[in-house]
């Protein structure tokens, strides 16, 4: 495991993860956001799971990062206008961090070394998700296809205007 | 046709009672047409009486009995029924003819009065109970009867209710009575319990026959007693007897009727017949219950006898002489002189209502006048009167040979001289006797000799219609001695049932003369003679010449005061019993309206006290409380609806920092 | 290079959404935030796979599986409702739509 | 002798990572070696592009029945020189509001993309750029970027025109990326891995001694190759399909406002994702770098590749040269009432042959189950669609 390339991609992570939050400009904080994926992507290659980096970029890249982007275009009207910035989200947002980095400094059983794993193959996760995992894949399939069409339906203008 | 009488003899207290319904029903102004049906009715009575009385004479010891069952009550069969028996039929006679004299007699002397009609009515109703009474075989049937002759006299008693007085005699009469039957009913009661039957003769199973003598066992005083206490009060002896001069409130043919004859009658009639159950058990003729019968006859007697001597009303001296008379036939029934009693009871029903009828007609002449010092001289002014009331008076002191009454008290006497237990009843009676000739001596000189007082002089004879009765009784008081001489004692024979001591021996020689010379016999006429000589001597002797104020009271003015108020009896009970009684209401009533009603007052307030109390807690406390509730609850429902302000982030903001404060407690935990 | 390094990173990125989440006004931008919430999880999940010891079933990569395919539906599902929101109010100003406000 | 022939690239790159081997930490060779792997495929493939460029024009005229560009250099093949020239000294305009950085990053991430997706293509025997376990998925994550990039270029620009065709191209794109993957799932699970190296290795064996046992020849296999090889198509927006950047209707699409560099790297791009789509077919239908037949072996694993490729490439040009540009509605509904179902019976036909015992009987079966499914949809799809009166939406 490479630290240098670890940090590397945890840097690219959190800088384009601050950009999609702080960026004024939505569209560049929907790309920022775009490309933060890419780097957590990177990370998980990192962690040896390229398959979930994969699927991770195919998702968020591909297909969410999209949406956003379409549902500003569609909503632009008042994307200009100026918004605020309530500082008390800030706030909260270090105080949880601090919190949470507590936490982790306080429990010893966290900092481990990686133990040494064969790498994960396509093969394993095959057979993993239709073995044990069948019956959530099935579910998550239901529940994907309700809620694209649910989101159709929401979305879908009457044609009969 | 006889035979067929004997079976039902409950047809003679029916027709009066049918023909009293009848008056009662046709209404007030058919008078003579009431009067009539009445004495008709009398008259059907005294011929079937006549019809019934005449099979009794072939056997001895005759008695027919017709029992049926009234209604049975699960178990029991309260059996009553009728009985014809010597006793009976006598009774049945003297009642009716009685009674029919009365009729027609009050037929004048009521004429005037507007409730003709009612009168006749009640009385046709009493002579029907009367005659009922005598022939019950039952003792709850003699009971209903009993009570209903009770009613007739409170009804007759009271006839004219106008009078506060009249209304107030009633009444104290019905109480009186009332009392003695409380304690004849409770004899009922005990004899049914112990022996189980009230039927007097049932072939065997009767309360008079031996069987269920034989079973009363202990108790027969105690029962006889109590049956004694409804004779005390129905016959007006000692204790009880107050009701009978108030009696005389009444128009004079009822006092007649009832308070000379009949219903006074009855007590001593009830002793005869359920004399077997005093017998029992009698040592010599003398029990526990015959004793105090005795003893109460004595004392009635001899008081009544002394008062009566003190009287001034014409009327009160017949009653108190009535009460006397009938002490004396307690006594001769106690001493065990059954027969004689009976004899004397039916010899006095004749002589007595011949004088109280007498004096009814002597009051009607002087339109109503009852004190005998505003009377005097009336023998030439009513011949006929005076000579019927000299021979009752002469029959009820008892002068010999020719008189009733002469001959019963003789017996009487007789049966007291061999009374066992003492002989001091025997000599209180003798002077009873004379007190009797002597307050009857003063009554007639009183009335008809002297000179005339007050509007005596006014004084115009009865017209027929009363006279006629007044004679027809006369000559009964005499006939009716015949019978009752001893020396043909067919009569006292008949009664007990006994074949007569001539059919024994000699059929042949029924009358004995003869037996009128034995010595023995003739020393018993000879001291009643001397008896009757000194009470009428005494009496011509002392009120000869007797004045307004009486000679007596002139002499002893205390005990006469004593003798005239009644010995304070009246009052006595006054001061005792009612006023007892009013205390007792009085404190019932203190108790009904300051305890009971107290109690539930205070239930009412407990329940008030609740109520208000549950209202203010419910007012105060609940009320109060829940609306502190809801406003507390509207308070934090209006604070935490601020929270919701609807934006979503703050909503975020709030998970955080809930995360955070987890984390925290973790911490403080860890 | 340890596991608490992934998970400060994780939640840097965590703590990064929620800030986003919290502090920009616009709907689209609460949407960004809980992705990168997830996202932030999913790395968790495969970190501690990665470091825990070896177990026959790859559970934390499956759970990062299901949480991404989850995600997506989430995220479409919450982007057509913030256009829905737009055609009705024509705003997605996040203070403006309190409609729900009690 | 064939051996070390077709191993010579092989052999070249341990040659020249050979000085680094003893000395420096094994992280600095990893790096060098896949810089190398990146250098060699850059190199084929622009040196491809740049004769494909040249090529094309040639040919289409050829088929125009004229000379394409024959006048710089032989036959016209510096052409490419030439262009490249021109397209770094045209003036780089940018659209005055338009959003700079997007604008400026639009054509880096689309070839980006495209390079990535040429990593992982295995061109010969030991010769795939990156081996990757997941190869394929790593093929279509990245080709999913193109549209983030193309959509970026259409609102960097700032112009109606061209966020009119980016929109066209990214709905055109989505549409068949799922045939795409669709007709790629009946490959792997009859292979059973999503390795590239593995399905070429699956495709070895010949069965009667000279029919090599590539997946096209199975009647699935056929069906999926057309499928993909359509979806290829769209996925580049060549000719048929070149809606986006239709030069009648909205000039460029979303390139109508680049000029100079970025418009050359954008043309790039389109010619390194055709150049991926076509050597991911290969891979996966033609036996990838495997010979036809067993003898002819003895020919480089890296020749027949490229053999394969170019003749897909020439079928690219050639559709370009013969069809006209359809309608966009009508490309929507033929991706998905047609495609979409094609794609799942090519999934249900493999899994029938492979059950069916992949001889001659499951050839006969799944033949039947796509023959079955064809007539049907073509039946009862009412292609003649009855035109509900158009209505014009104009964005707000």
């Amino acid at each position: 495991m490479n630290t240098i390339a670890f940090t590397i991609v945890a840097i690219f992570t959190l800088t384009f993860a601050l950009a999609a939050a702080t960026n004024p400009r939505l569209m560049h904080a929907a790309l920022s956001f775009a490309v933060m994926f890419l780097a957590i992507a990177a990370s998980f290659f990192l962690l040896g799971a390229e398959f979930v980096g994969l699927v991770q970029v195919f998702v968020y890249v591909g297909a969410v990062a999209v949406l956003i982007v379409f549902t500003i275009l569609l909503t632009r009207r008042d994307a200009e206008k100026a918004r605020g910035f309530n500082w008390s989200g800030v706030v909260i947002a270090i105080a949880v961090f601090a919190g949470l980095v507590w936490a982790i400094m306080k429990s010893a059983s966290v900092s481990v070394a990686p133990s040494v794993i064969k790498a994960l193959t396509v093969k394993q996760i095959g057979v993993a998700l239709m073995g044990s995992y069948v019956w959530p894949l099935l579910c998550v399939g239901v529940l994907l296809t309700a809620a694209l069409i649910g989101a159709l339906i929401l979305v879908i203008e009457d044609k009969r205007q | 046709m006889s035979s067929w009488i004997t079976h039902n003899v409950w047809l003679i207290p029916a027709m009066p009672i049918v023909v009293a319904v009848f008056i009662l029903s046709i209404g007030k102004h058919a008078r003579m047409t009431s009067a009539i049906f009445a004495v008709l009715g009398q008259v059907m009575a005294l011929a079937v009486s006549i019809f019934a009385f005449a099979p009794t004479l072939h056997t001895h010891g005759f008695r027919v009995v017709e029992n049926f069952t009234w209604f049975t009550f699960g178990d029991q069969h309260l059996r009553i029924g009728f009985v014809l028996d010597p006793l009976a039929a006598a009774m049945l006679v003297m009642i009716s003819l009685v009674g029919l004299c009365i009729f027609v007699f009050s037929i004048g002397y009521m004429a005037e009065d507007k409730n003709f009609s009612r009168f006749f009515a009640y009385l046709s109703f009493f002579s029907g109970a009367m005659l009922g009474v005598v022939v019950a075989n039952s003792l709850f049937l003699l009971f209903i009867f009993w009570e209903l002759v009770g009613l007739a006299s409170y009804l007759l008693i009271g006839f004219w209710i106008e009078r506060p007085s009249a209304a107030a005699a009633a009444k104290k009469a019905f109480i009186t009575t009332r009392v003695g039957d409380m304690g004849f009913f409770l004899g009922l009661l005990l004899l049914y319990h112990v022996t189980g039957t009230l039927v007097f003769y049932d072939n065997g199973g009767g309360a008079l026959e031996p069987a269920a003598l034989a079973k009363i066992g202990s108790s027969v005083t105690l029962v006889a007693l109590l049956i004694f206490c409804g004779a005390v009060g129905k016959s007006g002896q000692f204790p009880l007897h107050v009701w009978l001069p108030d009696a005389m409130e009444g128009p004079t043919p009822v006092s007649a009727l009832i308070h000379a004859a009949t219903m006074v009658a009855a007590g001593v009639f009830l002793v005869a017949r359920v004399y077997p159950i005093f017998a029992v058990g009698a040592i010599n003729g003398v029990t526990p219950s015959l004793e105090v019968v005795v003893w109460i006859g004595v004392v009635t007697g001899l008081m009544a006898a002394l008062i009566a001597v003190a009287q001034s009303d014409i009327k009160r001296i017949l009653a108190y002489s009535t009460i006397s008379q009938l002490g004396l036939m307690m006594v001769s029934l106690g001493v065990g002189g059954v027969a004689a009693g009976i004899m004397h009871l039916l010899a006095h029903g004749f002589f007595k209502a011949l004088l109280f009828l007498g004096a009814g007609s002597v009051i009607h002449g002087l339109h109503h006048e009852q004190d005998i010092r505003k009377m005097g001289d009336l023998r030439h002014l009513m011949p006929v009167t005076f000579a019927t009331y000299a021979v009752g008076m002469m029959a009820l002191s008892g002068v010999p040979f020719f008189f009733s009454g002469a001959w019963t008290k003789e017996e009487i006497l007789h049966a007291t001289e061999s009374w066992p237990r003492s002989h001091v009843p025997h000599y209180l009676m003798m002077i009873g006797v004379v007190l009797t000739a002597l307050y009857m001596t003063r009554q007639i000189i009183y009335v008809f000799f002297g000179n005339s007082r007050g509007h005596a002089n006014e004084a115009r004879e009865s017209p027929r219609v009363m006279t006629i009765p007044l004679i027809v009784l006369a000559v009964c008081a005499i006939a009716f001695s015949v019978v009752l001489t001893p020396a043909w004692p067919w009569l006292s024979c008949y009664l007990m049932g006994v074949p007569t001591f001539t059919d024994v021996h000699d059929p042949s020689r029924a009358i004995d003369l003869l037996l009128l010379l034995d010595p023995e016999f003739t020393f018993r006429i000879l001291i009643s003679l001397v008896l009757v000589g000194a009470g009428i001597g005494f009496g011509v002797w002392l009120y000869r010449r007797a004045g307004d104020v009486d000679p007596l009271q002139q002499k002893f003015p205390a005990p006469f005061r004593f003798l005239e108020n009644k010995m304070w009896i009246d009052e006595l009970y006054e001061r005792t019993v009612i006023a007892i009684s009013a205390l007792a209401a009085r404190i019932s009533d203190w108790m009904d309206r300051n305890v009971w009603d107290g109690i539930v007052r205070g239930f009412g307030f407990i329940g008030q006290l609740f109520g208000a109390f549950t209202t203010d807690t419910d007012e105060n406390v609940i009320n109060a409380g829940v609306d502190e509730t809801t406003g507390g609850a509207r308070g934090f429902g209006r604070v935490m609806s601020r929270l919701h302000s609807g934006q979503i982030q703050i909503y975020l903001g709030a998970v955080a920092l809930g995360m955070l404060a987890l984390l925290l407690f973790y911490a403080w935990l860890t | 290079m340890t596991l608490s390094i992934f998970l400060i990173v994780s939640a840097a990125l965590f703590c990064i959404g929620l800030l986003a989440a919290l502090s920009r006004r616009h709907a689209i931008f609460i949407l960004i935030g809980i992705e990168m919430m997830l996202a932030a999880a999913n790395i968790n999940f495969i970190a501690f796979w990665r470091f825990a010891p070896p177990t026959a079933q790859p559970t934390g990569v499956m759970v990062a599986i299901f949480s991404i395919a989850i995600a997506a539906a989430e995220a479409a599902v919450g982007l057509a409702m913030v256009i829905a929101v737009y055609r009705h109010f024509r705003t997605t100003n996040v203070d403006q739509l309190n409609q729900l406000k009690g | 002798m064939a051996r070390s022939v077709d191993q010579i690239f092989i052999h070249a790159k341990e040659w020249l990572l050979s000085p680094l081997a003893g000395r420096a930490p094994d992280w600095v060779i990893q790096i060098t070696s896949s810089l190398i792997n990146i250098a060699a495929v850059l190199g084929v493939f622009l040196t491809l592009f740049a004769l494909i460029s040249v090529l094309e024009r040639k040919i289409l005229g050829r088929m125009q029945n004229r000379y394409g560009p024959n006048r710089v250099g032989p036959f016209g093949l510096l052409q490419p020189v030439a262009d490249g020239i021109k397209m770094l000294i045209k003036e780089d305009i940018v659209p005055a509001r338009a959003d700079k950085v997007v604008h400026f990053l639009a054509p880096i991430v689309v070839a980006a993309a495209a390079i990535l997706a040429l990593g992982v293509i295995p061109y010969g025997r030991n010769m795939t750029p990156f081996v990757i376990d997941g190869g394929i998925l790593f093929f279509f994550a990245v080709g999913s970027t193109t549209e983030l990039a193309v959509f970026m270029a259409g609102w960097g620009s700032n112009n109606k025109f061209s966020m009119l065709g980016a929109m066209r191209a990214i709905a055109q794109m989505i549409s068949y990326e799922l045939p795409l993957i669709i007709t790629v799932l009946p490959v792997v699970m009859v292979v059973g891995s999503l390795n590239p190296d593995k399905i070429v290795f699956a495709q070895k064996y010949y069965s009667f001694g000279f029919v090599p046992h590539w997946f096209v020849l199975t009647p699935w296999g056929a069906t999926a190759f057309i499928l993909f090889f359509v979806s290829g198509l769209v996925e580049s927006n060549r000719t048929p399909f070149d809606v986006p950047e239709g030069e009648s209707e909205i000039v460029a699409g979303h390139m109508t406002e680049y000029s100079g560099f970025k418009y050359a790297t954008f043309f790039m791009a389109e010619y390194l994702g055709m150049f991926a789509v076509s050597g991911l077919a290969v891979t996966l239908f033609l036996g990838g770098w495997r010979a036809p037949l067993p003898w002819l072996a003895f020919i480089p694993s890296y020749a027949w590749f490229f053999a394969k490729l170019s003749v897909l490439l020439f079928v690219f040009i050639w559709i370009r040269g013969t069809l006209p540009r359809i309608r966009v509605d009508q490309m929507m509904n033929f991706a998905w009432k047609f495609m979409l179902p094609m794609a799942f019976t090519c999934l249900v036909s493999a899994a029938v042959w492979h059950y069916a015992g992949r001889r001659l009987s499951g050839w006969l079966w799944s033949f039947a189950v796509v023959a079955l499914v064809y007539l049907a949809l073509s039946l009862f799809l009412d292609t003649r669609k009855k035109f509900t009166p158009r209505t014009y939406r104009f964005a707000e």
